[in-house]
């Protein structure tokens, strides 16, 4: 018999039948169900085990507290571990498996974890497992991680996509209860912009799960009716499936609207979308969760939430038990019994902790004051409980009430700390709640319908006129004032046996008492020691118990031990929706050169440079290794011309009349002494001293100058120009702005480049060496009338030029100068090739400049200008950079011409043992250089300047090398510069 | 002297897309100049912008458009504007500099960016997805202009007309702008 | 967080970057016979309060404005955002 | 009392009732021979000097509750993968002093040295990474470079087929790990107080005593204590502490957050660093992956920091390992760091007789623990550094010495 728990009423929608599977059994619900109230529909009770002793688990609550009720929700890829059935809403076709357990879940191997209980008390394993040293490794850690968390991920990629978003709004409501509905109408009716979120499915929160009334209309009739009202005003939104799970700086709430988890497939939709909402003003009505009472074996399947149960008959016509009990300490936990026993469910019993109460009429069931429970029965469901006075009831479901605790998370993210309250024995919002918020109904402590709308009025109104809204007076609301009466009442002291506090973690009354005894007398040390409340749960039912038994261990009252330190997110949400859209190809955006399209179209194998897809280098037919591409591109280059895109290069357009006298100020060396039509090579310097960037300016006019950077510092070195400009020297005039996307930028190098681009500018310039000498540069145009910037600077040590033409032109420009480099042969070449050449001409690159660098190490202290006031000169003559023994970037061949050099490697001398005491340096960049036929590296060794012709080591331990390597100088390739002055 | 002229090649090949309720396309005939004003040339730039090309220098967060409704100016940073120009014949920067002399420093900005137009009744809601500036009309009118960071790029968003936005950003990476849009308007329908 | 420029009104911290202590403006003069003295207290040593710092941001996303921001360090309250370039002038920096 | 297997047993067939206090909780007394500061390395640093410095007369003082600092808020990480020679040296002896700190203290702090691997994208990030590994291996350190299929064989969920950053390998300390973090403070207070050791808790340090250039004791919430020494280390707090001894320090104080997810069956082999992005991560002996990134990037004494580096955090994680999409996010914290102007710290006497100073430790402090208590005793037992803590001195941006590993410089927030 299917749905035998299932009553009249609620708002499920009986037409609609949903078949879902549980632990592969075919069940029914309704549209409207959660996972919880169908299973429970279906009189599942067991439906989980607990961390710690395998215990079986039931469903304890109807909400986000749930400690226990936690599923792996669909399967393979798509796999949810630890999800919540109890917010878990139903679909057809959902297929949910419980956690935790070895052979099946009725019976778990791993229960005999809960016969050992004794000697797994509080921090039993700091105690233990040290002996022998070596068995932790091997034997203990092991076994202790196998058993380690519930749910496992798939090991699969996340199937579903994810996006973000941002909302600004005048006001946001937190909560959309009876508080946060009232809250939304008065702020949607001043006329400011809401944004109304809530986390349940269904909007109304406790209206829809109690038998209030206000105005004569049910509260659910009343909340539809609100919806309906606030859908009719466009300057409030309303989100449903919107869980607010973080208060931030400044009015900004993190927030995650769950889209797609209530259907079986997202179809290509975002699953979640992860909001950054911007509040001048919120209102948070994040209402009450309930708390349990401790007392021996009050963990079994059928023992739960006195406010839940009445939710599953109310909202979703589903009876948890066929014979409940209620156990209390409040006058909430009698509704329950009301509400049940209207609906013709038979309550057996109702137990009050408090000898004096004034309760309401509960037909049909015996009624206990003073009374407690001191034991249960029943392996897997409840079946009975024992009285203090020593008899048992039977009975399948208990219904315990220990008070509520208001849902002050949000208010204590920024530094709020909450306040105890004895009136309701509860802590509410306190100390320095975040910047414009205020807090209405249950969450404030408001417990009665009354207040929580009155609240929620009031909240809305202040902040709508604060706002510079126009609220009118409102109608007076006429809701049902209920009973809050509450004697705190923790645990059930006296009475043999295991007391749950936190159900999923395992931690008992007893647990505490021990941790206590053991001077872990903090809360928050008692929370690490115990693990009280640092389940998935986050101990939203535990922590304010658990903390109230410690306080009466260490004799204070609840409001001197004070509440752990709640922290974001309000209930856990998925790693993929805080990542957005940003994961695979898309977790950052891709830069492409200009001629990335040709280059394509070449076969070239491609490198990430930074965000940027650069050419490394482009094979040809029979090329078998990339050393041999590269190598041919290299020959090529220096036989007769090569091409390759460089625009990656940082530039900066620089204007003003002062630019000389910056230049001067931010790089090491001299510019204001550039000529217009003049390249100069520059360095720039960190303050500290240290070298940061280089590259090199041209000046292209009286008051305008082109500056590049390396291709990796571009956005940091314009910053720097920026910080210089604007609050180092304000009053220079000096105008910046970056062009590096602006322009395809090739470097035409080789002996034949100058003939090659002849072809190119137009007829009337003149290349000629005389003309346009080695760090010349000039504004042309190129194939008849594209203009054009070209530089005579060289990064290979031949005679080659770089060209610039608008962005656009790239791919054009690019085949063009092959056409037309076609009678020399020209070879276009990548990054590699780039790398070889460089290090054969002993250039240095970011290998080198690795953020310790000196002028000095470079062998270019001299640059260093002293006559001027630049950026970096003055602590750059701090001694300890000045030392004798300095690192000098030196050359590096291998003393057998055969071997292979490797960065990284570190300098020793011959002989010398292998310990750092004896390292002298390291090599920074290695390549084969085909024009010379063997391996050669850059590096930095001790007075390496000094040491020309000496032998080292160059030692790479963790690739197993060794090799000889001879110090030379770092400039292998025409060292004198002929070729690129030629 | 090499073969004829070289082709320019749009960003994006010239993309335009027609999605449920919006349209996207780049904007290719965009010429865009730099303008930087000297020290203590605010009023003399002022007047020359306004004698040549109709326009007004626009407050922070906004822009002008000129009489003719061709050339629209950009409030870029302090003294710094752009200047965008639809369907121009020959370098604009040339041009501006050429009529602006020395009331202002002038550079070509046109190929450092690509463009779409993104127009539609679900244009907002896609920006809403990217863009942490506030576009809602209220907050972000005609001519409104706010520079920010969308999807880890820069861009520039400027409200065109009451459901028209040009998006500007880096035209390095022209693609994963437009990747970013495209999918905006996947994921609002 | 949001930082309220004073130009463009209040934008997300992410359009942001943090340099630090404004005090970073204050470059002393290179050539002073203490010169090393003065660049190493201004380049290594700090403040570092608890509570209220002017601190420099750069509108990296936006504007290319350098900010001074006072901000509480305990509780990120901000007091008040200022040009840098004004604040530079206002403490005698011109060329 | 001592722990065994035998305690455990005996008291649980006792009722768990004979447990004792894991320490006492002494009221300060008027006077110590030496005072430490905060109770996180100062803890290691009071055990130390008992144990190894024969130092009789020590409290150690807290400002809230036994590891409320930086030592109960982290992300749990130990390793010795340092390169240059002011540091090296110094975290493999931190290493090999946690390999065995559970037999030295009798409580096991579950160091698992399941391995650290940083993985790296590029040929220059490799070249970066072996340079780091052979001054690892010259200083005695393990360090092994893995190339993409080594990575591959370790960690085979990483993506690697559809990454923006292609991994290209890895540089892997097998004895690199983790270590229950609240267990480490637990552990050294309670062999501290055995050896005599007052902690005392919940006594915040007001005030200095100084007098003609020399300290003589501090100011706190609970009295005045005077002191032949008085040693600090309250890294994260660093700043406000010496000020109220009228010092500047090249230290700024950041916010840095970490995060821990929902328990989940064990998936990582160890410690993974990502080097394409800000994210790295781990797995607790009780499963929850525990990750953390970048700072924040602004001056805070809050604790909290805000979302963009949530954000930036998880994007990198799902850039990483995609499957990481559906296990979800449990609690985010945020821990106050001492970010120091080269990212290396400082354990130096001050220009105040008496006074020592133990800080600016940035985002990595928990595993230096050992060591730097080790080495703080050292210098304040014997008034001179430990040789393997030589370089962390006050003075060295004066002389140009920095100890910059990552080599971005004097700003702190980049390091």
């Amino acid at each position: 018999m299917t749905q035998r728990f299932r009553i009249g009423g609620g708002l499920v929608d009986r037409s609609k039948t949903l078949r879902f599977k549980f632990n592969g059994m075919s069940l029914e619900g309704h549209t409207g169900d959660t996972l919880a109230s169908a299973l429970l529909a279906n009189g599942r009770r067991l439906v989980g085990r607990s961390f710690k002793y395998h215990r079986p688990r039931g469903i304890f609550s109807a909400g986000p507290e749930e400690p226990n009720a936690l599923v792996t929700l669909r399967s393979g890829s798509s796999a949810e571990p630890n999800t919540r059935a109890t917010t878990a809403e139903l679909f057809d076709g959902l297929a949910a498996s419980s956690q935790n357990h070895r052979l099946s879940l009725n019976f778990d191997l791993m229960a005999v974890g809960d016969f050992l209980s004794p000697f797994l008390s509080a921090g039993f394993y700091y105690k233990t497992f040290m002996w022998p040293k070596s068995f932790w490794e091997k034997v203990y850690e092991p076994a202790i991680r196998a058993s380690a968390g519930l749910g496992a991920l798939s090991g699969e990629p996340d199937p579903d996509i994810y996006d973000k978003g941002f909302i600004h709004c005048d006001i946001l409501v937190v909560g959309a209860g009876a508080a946060g509905l009232a809250a939304a109408l008065t702020a949607g009716k001043s006329g400011a912009s809401v944004v109304l979120a809530d986390e349940d499915f269904q909007i109304g929160g406790r209206l829809n799960a109690e038998t209030h009334t206000i105005n004569g209309k049910s509260g659910t009739a009343w909340a539809r009716d609100a919806v309906g009202e606030l859908e009719a005003m466009e300057n409030v939104r309303i989100m449903p499936r919107t869980t607010v799970y973080g208060s931030f700086d400044h009015g900004v709430f993190g927030a995650i609207e769950r889209c797609t988890d209530h259907l079986p497939s997202s179809n290509g939709r975002p699953r979640q979308i992860l909001w950054r909402i911007y509040s001048k003003r919120s209102v948070l009505c994040s209402g009450a969760t309930e708390r349990p009472i401790a007392f021996p074996g009050n963990d079994r399947p059928g023992i739960m939430l006195a406010a839940s149960v009445r939710t599953y008959a109310n909202r979703y016509g589903v009876i948890p038990g066929k014979r409940v009990t209620v156990f209390t300490c409040c006058d909430d936990g009698w509704r329950t019994a009301s509400d049940l026993i209207d609906k013709g469910v038979r309550v057996t019993a109702v137990l009050d902790t408090r000898d004096n109460v004034n309760f309401p009429q509960v037909p049909g069931a015996r009624v206990e004051l003073a009374e407690r429970v001191v034991a249960t029965r029943g392996r897997t469901g409840l079946a009975g409980i024992k009285l203090q006075r020593g008899d048992w009831i039977e009975t399948d479901c208990l219904a315990v009430s220990g008070g509520w605790n208001p849902n002050v998370h949000l208010s204590c993210h920024q530094r709020g700390r909450p306040r105890w309250r004895d009136d309701i024995a509860a802590f509410v919002p306190g100390g320095s709640i975040p910047e414009g918020m205020k807090i209405a109904g249950a969450a404030s402590g408001a417990l009665t319908l009354s207040d929580a709308i009155g609240q929620g009025r009031s909240a809305a109104a202040e902040f709508a006129s604060d706002l510079g809204y126009r609220t009118e007076a409102e109608s007076k609301i006429n809701a049902s004032d209920e009973k809050t009466g509450i004697s705190a009442f923790w645990s059930v002291s006296g009475a043999p046996g295991r007391a749950w506090v936190d159900f999923q973690n395992d931690v008992t009354v007893k647990d505490i008492a021990v941790a206590a005894r053991e001077g872990y007398r903090s809360s928050e040390m008692l929370k690490r020691y115990t693990t009280a409340g640092m389940a998935t749960d986050q101990g939203k039912t535990a922590n304010v118990l658990a903390l109230a038994l410690l306080a009466e261990q260490t004799g204070k009252s609840v409001a001197e031990e004070g509440t752990t330190i709640y922290r974001p997110p309000y209930t856990a949400i998925p790693i993929g929706a805080l990542a957005g859209r940003s994961r695979d190809k898309d977790f950052r955006p891709i830069r492409y050169t200009p001629s990335h399209r040709w280059a394509e179209s070449q076969g070239a194998v491609f490198v990430e440079t930074g965000n940027w897809l650069r050419a490394q280098w482009y094979p040809r037919r029979g090329e078998a290794h990339w050393r041999q591409s590269v190598d041919r591109e290299v020959s090529e280059t220096r036989r007769s011309v090569g091409i390759c895109d460089v625009s990656t290069l940082g530039k900066i357009e620089i204007f003003g009349r002062d630019v000389g006298e910056f230049l001067d100020r931010v790089y090491a060396n001299t510019f204001n002494t550039l000529a217009v039509g003049k390249i100069r090579y520059g360095l720039m310097l960190r303050e500290d001293g240290i070298v940061y960037d280089d590259g090199t300016t041209a000046r292209l006019g009286k008051r305008h100058f082109v500056m590049t950077t390396t291709t990796a510092n571009a956005a940091l070195v314009y910053r720097n120009l920026e910080f210089a400009r604007q609050c180092l020297w304000p009053d220079l005039d000096v105008h910046l702005i970056s062009a590096t996307d602006g322009w395809a930028q090739y470097s035409v190098a080789g002996p034949n480049s100058r003939d090659l681009l002849r072809k190119v500018v137009e007829p009337s310039f003149d290349l000629s060496k005389e003309n346009f000498p080695f760090m010349a540069c000039a504004e042309t145009t190129v194939f008849g009338g594209v203009p054009s910037r070209l530089f005579r600077i060289s990064f290979s040590g031949e005679l080659a030029y770089e060209i610039a033409v608008p962005a656009k032109y790239g791919r054009s420009m690019m085949e063009r100068l092959m056409s037309v480099g076609e009678e020399f042969e020209a070879t276009p070449y990548g990054t590699e090739a780039l790398g070889v050449m460089r290090v054969e001409k002993g250039h240095f690159a970011g290998n080198e400049l690795d953020g310790r660098t000196t002028a000095l190490n470079l062998g270019l202290g001299r640059m260093v200008s002293k006559k001027k006031d630049c950026i970096g000169n003055v602590l750059s003559e701090r001694p300890e950079l000045n030392r004798s023994d300095a690192v000098k970037l030196s050359g590096f061949k291998p003393v057998n011409r055969s071997g292979m050099l490797t960065a990284g490697a570190h300098f020793l001398s011959p002989g010398q043992d292998e310990t750092m005491g004896n390292d002298q340096g390291w090599m920074s960049s290695v390549a084969y250089s085909p024009t010379l036929g063997h391996s050669i590296g850059l590096g930095f060794i001790a007075r390496g300047d000094e040491r020309r012709g000496e032998t080292v080591r160059a030692v790479d331990l963790v690739r197993g090398k060794d090799v000889d390597v001879e110090i030379v100088s770092p400039h292998f390739y025409d060292p004198e510069g002929v070729r690129q002055r030629g | 002297m090499a073969d004829p002229v070289l082709t320019p090649e749009p960003f994006l090949g010239g993309y335009a897309k027609k999605f449920k309720n919006a349209v996207l396309s780049e904007a290719t005939g965009l010429s865009i100049v730099f303008v930087a004003e000297p020290p203590d040339g605010r009023e003399e730039l002022e007047l020359a912008l306004f004698e040549k090309f109709g326009l007004n220098l626009p407050r922070p967060g906004s822009s002008n458009l000129s009489a003719n409704r061709v050339a629209r100016i950009v409030w870029l940073a302090i003294g710094q504007y752009l200047i965008l120009f639809e369907d121009c014949k020959g370098p604009a920067a040339h041009r501006v500099s050429a009529e602006l002399q020395d009331t202002a420093y002038v550079g070509d900005q046109s190929d450092n960016w690509v463009a779409l137009r993104l127009s539609g009744a679900a244009a907002e809601a896609a920006l809403e997805r990217i863009c942490p500036v506030d576009v809602a009309k209220c907050a972000f009118p005609v001519g409104g202009v706010a520079r920010t960071a969308m999807e880890h790029l820069g861009a520039i968003a400027i409200r065109e007309s009451n459901d028209g936005f040009l998006l500007l950003s880096s035209s390095s990476s022209a693609r994963s702008f437009l990747h970013a849009v495209q999918t905006s308007l996947n994921n609002v329908h | 967080m949001i930082i309220d420029h004073p130009l463009l009104g209040p934008r997300d911290a992410a359009e942001f970057v943090c340099l630090g202590d404004a005090s970073l403006i204050e470059r002393p003069d290179g050539r002073a016979d203490d010169a090393l003295e003065k660049f190493y207290q201004y380049q290594f040593i700090r403040d570092n309060p608890d509570g209220v710092h002017r601190e420099l941001w750069f509108h990296e996303y936006g504007d290319r404005s350098w900010l001074v921001v006072t901000r509480n360090t305990l509780t990120h309250e901000i007091y008040n955002v200022e040009l840098a370039r004004e604040v530079a002038r206002e403490m005698g920096r011109g060329r | 009392m001592r722990y065994s297997a035998w305690t455990l047993f005996k008291e649980g067939i006792s009722g768990n009732r004979g447990w004792k206090p894991m320490w006492r909780e002494p009221d300060p007394k008027s006077e110590y021979d030496i005072v430490v500061v905060g109770a996180g390395h100062g803890m290691a640093t009071g055990y130390y000097l008992a144990k190894e410095f024969g130092c009789r007369s020590v409290a150690v003082l807290e400002k809230g509750w036994l590891g409320s600092g930086n030592i109960g808020r982290n992300t749990t990480i130990v390793r010795s993968n340092y390169m240059l020679p002011e540091n090296q040296p110094f975290y493999e002896l931190s290493l090999k002093l946690w390999e065995g700190l559970e037999q030295a203290l009798n409580f096991n702090v579950m160091v698992s040295q399941r391995g650290i691997i940083n993985l790296c994208h590029s040929d220059p990030q490799r070249d970066a990474f072996a340079r780091r590994g052979n001054a690892m291996r010259l200083s005695g350190a393990d360090a092994e470079l893995l190339d993409r299929d080594g990575v591959r064989r370790l960690c085979p969920f990483l993506n690697f087929e559809n990454a923006r950053f292609p991994i290209t390998g890895g540089l892997w300390q097998k004895r690199g790990g983790t270590v229950r973090h609240d267990a480490v403070a637990w552990g050294y207070a309670r062999a501290a107080d055995d050896l005599g050791v007052d902690l005392v808790q919940n006594c915040e340090v007001t005030g200095f005593l100084i007098s003609n250039g020399t300290c003589t004791g501090v100011e706190t919430t609970r009295g005045t204590i005077k002191a032949k020494k008085v040693g600090v280390a309250v890294a994260g707090s660093s700043g406000r502490v010496m000020a109220r001894a009228g010092m500047r320090l090249p230290i700024e104080s950041h916010v840095l957050q970490a995060f821990v997810s929902e328990g989940l069956k064990p998936v990582l082999p160890g410690v993974l660093t990502f080097g394409a992005g800000h994210f790295y991560v781990s797995q607790s002996d009780k499963g929850g992956l525990v990750f953390g990134g970048d700072i924040d990037g602004y001056n805070s004494y809050a604790q909290r920091g805000n979302l963009p580096t949530v954000e930036d955090v998880c994007e990198g994680g799902m850039a990483l390992m995609p499957m990481i999409g559906r296990a979800r996010l449990l609690r985010i914290w945020g821990g106050l760091v001492d970010m120091s102007m080269d990212g290396s710290p400082f354990i130096d006497k001050t220009h105040i007789e008496g006074l020592y100073f133990n800080g600016g430790w940035n985002y990595g402090g928990f595993k230096a623990t050992p060591a730097s208590g080790y080495c703080f005793a050292h210098l304040i037992a014997r008034d001179a550094p430990h040789p393997f803590a030589a370089g962390m001195r006050l003075d060295r941006f004066r002389r140009g010495a920095a100890i910059d590993e990552k080599g971005v410089g004097a700003q702190p927030n980049l390091h």
